[in-house]
C-alpha cells in the first residue's frame, strides 16, 4: 500500500483514540495510527507480550535486545510503564480492560466476524494472540486496504475463511472507506476524497446501509 | 487513565445492592478510608467479596457491625462474633468459598474467564449443587467467576500512571481483587511521579485502576 | 494441652521434615514445629496470606502492622524470603508445590478423612484456605491432641463431621501415638513413652494395624 | 531448594517424549543454552509446548530444524518456515492455541486447575471437539491444563533462595512456564546472594524451582 494511503488510515484509526485510552496495535498497518496521535491526547499502547506503556522504536544502534513488541520489532518503554508476564498481558485484553485493539484483516463482514489467521491449505502461521484481543478488548477497529491483490472486495457478505472471533468487530477502517457494525447492518459513514460512493458500493461484497450523513 | 478521588466521593459511588471485591486478609491490606466511607455514607444491602471479615472495629467488619451487608462470599469469619451471630439469625446470606478457589474466581472474572476447575472441596459441601468435570480420569469442580461491581482495594503507592505497588504481606489478595471490579477503587498512602517507581517492581499495572484516594494522615 | 505435650508433637512432626522443604503450618498447635526444626536443617515456612521465608515473631515494639501470618500473628521475613499475592500463594499450595502442611483438627479418620473447620448448629468459622491446603499440598499432617475434653476419640472409622478434604491425610501425630493412613488401613507406628499400645487402640475409635516395628 | 546444574545435565534429563513447556517469545527471554545442549543431545520425539516455534536459528526453532519434536502446542508458527513444512509433511503434529489461552492452560497446570472457561476461540475452529459450557446465558470453551514434564525458562537473576527477576520484556511467558513443569529448570545471567533481590519485586518465588543453569559467558 502507498505510504500516503497508509498514513490516512492511521490518522483515521487515530481520531477515533481519547486521552487515556489503552491502545493494543496489531503488526502492519495497525501500527501506523500511532504516528497520528494527535497533540494533547496521551495515549497507553500495550504490547501483548508483556508491557504496557510502549515508546517510539529505539535509535539505531540504541536497541535493547530484551524490548521487543509483539510483531518482534525492537521498542522503548515510555515513563510509567510496567512490565509483567503473558497471563495478566492477556488477562488485561480478555478481561475487558482494553479500550481498543486495532487489526489487520484477510476478510471482515457485515456481521461483526473477522478472518485475520489462516488460509487452509496456504498458510497456518497460528492465531498468536488476536482471537483474544478480537474477543476481549472493548471496541475492536480493523484497519486494512479494501479490496485485496486481485481487485476481490475483503469486506463481506459472510466472511469465507476460518474466523478469528464472531461478532467483535466495531468499526472497519479501509483505504477506501469508514464503515460501522450496527445492529442493522454495515454502515457506510465515509467515503476517501478519491472515491465515489459508488466506488466503494461496487468495490463491497457486503450489504452496505448509507448513513445519512455521510462524510 | 485513574481519577483521584475523596473517600466519601467513593462511597458515593457504592448504591445498595452493589457487588464489592474487597482486598486486605484480616484487615492488613484493608482500605480502612474507604470502608469508613461507606460506614458514613451508611449504604446498605451490599454484597461483600472478601477473604475474612475481619474484626469488629477493623476492616470490612466495620461493614458487618453497621448492618450494611445483605450477602457475602467469604472464606474465613472466624475472626468476627457479630457476622456468626447475623448467619444465625439469617440477617447475612453468606457462601463460604475456600480461600484458593475465591482467589480464582474473583481473577477469573477479572481476566474474562467464565470460571475454573479445581479440585478443593470435592467430597466436601463446597461442591454441593455445583457441576463436576471429569477430565482425564479426575474430578474437578466447576467453580464460576465471582463478578463484582466495585473493586476496593489497598495498595502503599501509586505513580501518575495508575501503578501500584504494595507492602510486604498487605499485597495479599489486592491485586488479584483490583482485576475482579468492572470499577476499580484504590486506596495508596501516596502518589509519586510515572517513572519513580520500578517497571519490573510494578505488581498492578495502572489499566486496572479506575479511582485512586489518598490515605488521610 | 500441657507445654510439654504441645512441644512433643512439635518435635515429633520436625522430623519428618528435610532440608531445604517447603512447609505451612496451620493455627495453633502445628506451630510449635518451628521451635523444633533441627541444626542444619533449613526449611522454608510458608503463610498462605502471601510470603515464602517468613522468620521468628518480630521482639515485641518491632512489630509492622504489614507483617502477619494467617493466623493474623506478626511476623518477620528471613532474608530470601518473596511476597506474591494470595492466588499464586494458593496456586503453590493447590498446584502441589508445598512439600508439607501440618493442620489441627476436629476429627481424622482411617481413610485419611479430615474434618477440621466447622460444627454444624455450633461454629462455622469457614474454612479459610485449609481445604486447598489438604487438597494440594504433597503430605498432609495432621497434629491435635488424641481425644476431644470429654474424652472421645478423635481418630475414627468415618469421620461425622463435615470434610475439610477427602482421603488426603498422610501422617496422624497426637499427644499418644504416631499413625500413618495406608492402602490397608490405619498402621500405628509410635506410641508415647507415659501409653501402652492398649491405651492408645482404647482411646482409639479407628481400627488401628499395629506395625511390626513399633515404637 | 533448587540444585545448580550445566545446561548439559539439565538436557540430559530430559527423554524422547518428555512434555517441554519453555518459556520466551519469539526467542527473546527463551533459555538459549538450555535449548543448545538439548540440540547437542539430540533427543527426538519432545512435545514442546511454548508461545512461537521462533526462528530457524534463534530459541526453540533449533529444535524445530534438528527434528526434535513430534507434536507442539502453540500459538504461532509464522516466524519459523520449517515448522510449517513440517507441519505440512506431517512430521509434526501441532495444536494451535490462543496465546492467552496457553498461557491459562499452563498456568492451571502449575497451580493445581484442571482448567478454565474461556470466551476466545467461540465460533472458531479452537472451539471444535472442546465442551462448551453455558453459565448465566453466556458460552465458554473449557480448556484444560497442559500437563509438562520440564519447565525450562530464563531469567535475568536468581537468589541463593531461588527467587527469579527478570529482565524487561524477556519476562513474557516465562513466569508462567515456571510454574508449568513437574520439574523446572532455569537459566539465568547469574545467582546473587539471599537478600539481594528485593522480597517485593521478586517474580516468580523459589518454591517453583528445580534446577538452575547459570549461562555461560
Amino acid at each position: 500500500m502507498a505510504l500516503d494511503k497508509r498514513a490516512r488510515i492511521g490518522a483515521r484509526i487515530a481520531q477515533e483514540l481519547k486521552d487515556g485510552d489503552y491502545v493494543n496495535l496489531g503488526i502492519g498497518l495497525p501500527t501506523e495510527t500511532a504516528n497520528h496521535i494527535p497533540p494533547g491526547v496521551h495515549v497507553i499502547f500495550q504490547s501483548e507480550n508483556g508491557i504496557m506503556g510502549t515508546g517510539p522504536a529505539p535509535a539505531e544502534g540504541e536497541e535493547d535486545q530484551d524490548m521487543i513488541n509483539a510483531g518482534g520489532g525492537f521498542i522503548t518503554a515510555l515513563p510509567g510503564a510496567a512490565f509483567f508476564d503473558s497471563a495478566i498481558s492477556f488477562g488485561i485484553i480478555r478481561g475487558g480492560h482494553l479500550d481498543f485493539t486495532v487489526l489487520g484483516a484477510l476478510q471482515v463482514d457485515q456481521h461483526g466476524n473477522l478472518a485475520n489467521w489462516m488460509i487452509p491449505g496456504k498458510i497456518i502461521p497460528g492465531m498468536g494472540g488476536a482471537m483474544d484481543l478480537v474477543t476481549g478488548a472493548k471496541t475492536v477497529i480493523v484497519a486494512m486496504e479494501h479490496v485485496d491483490k486481485k481487485g476481490n472486495s475483503k469486506v463481506l457478505k459472510e466472511c469465507t475463511l476460518p474466523l478469528t472471533a464472531k461478532g467483535r468487530v466495531s468499526l472497519i477502517i479501509t483505504d477506501m472507506a469508514v464503515m460501522e457494525v450496527t445492529p442493522e447492518g454495515l454502515l457506510l459513514k465515509e467515503v476517501s476524497e478519491e472515491f465515489t460512493v459508488e466506488d466503494v458500493v461496487n468495490a463491497t461484497e457486503a450489504d452496505l446501509i448509507i448513513a445519512d450523513n455521510l462524510k | 487513565m485513574f481519577k483521584q478521588i475523596t473517600a466519601a466521593e467513593a462511597a458515593a459511588m457504592i448504591q445498595p445492592h452493589s457487588r464489592l471485591a474487597i482486598g486486605g486478609f484480616l484487615a492488613v491490606g484493608a482500605p480502612e478510608g474507604i470502608i469508613d466511607a461507606i460506614v458514613a455514607a451508611g449504604t446498605r444491602d451490599l454484597h461483600m467479596i472478601v477473604i475474612a471479615s475481619d474484626w469488629e472495629d477493623r476492616g470490612v467488619g466495620k461493614l458487618v457491625v453497621n448492618h450494611q451487608l445483605k450477602s457475602a462470599q467469604v472464606s474465613h469469619t472466624g475472626t468476627n462474633r457479630e457476622i456468626q451471630n447475623q448467619m444465625n439469625s439469617g440477617e447475612i446470606q453468606v457462601e463460604l468459598v475456600p480461600q484458593g478457589t475465591l482467589m480464582e474466581r474473583c481473577r477469573a472474572f477479572g481476566m474474562g474467564l467464565g470460571g475454573v476447575l479445581t479440585p478443593t472441596g470435592l467430597g466436601t459441601v463446597v461442591e454441593e449443587g455445583k457441576q463436576i468435570i471429569n477430565l482425564d480420569g479426575k474430578d474437578y469442580i466447576l467453580e464460576p467467576a465471582i463478578p463484582s461491581d466495585f473493586a476496593l482495594i489497598c495498595a502503599h503507592k501509586a505513580d501518575k500512571s495508575g501503578n501500584l505497588v504494595f507492602r510486604k504481606t498487605a499485597r495479599n489478595s489486592n491485586p488479584i481483587m483490583a482485576m475482579a471490579g468492572k470499577i476499580t477503587i484504590v486506596e495508596v498512602d501516596e502518589i509519586v511521579e510515572s517513572g519513580e517507581l520500578d517497571p519490573e517492581a510494578i505488581v498492578t499495572p495502572g489499566v486496572f485502576v479506575d479511582y485512586i484516594v489518598v490515605k488521610e494522615a
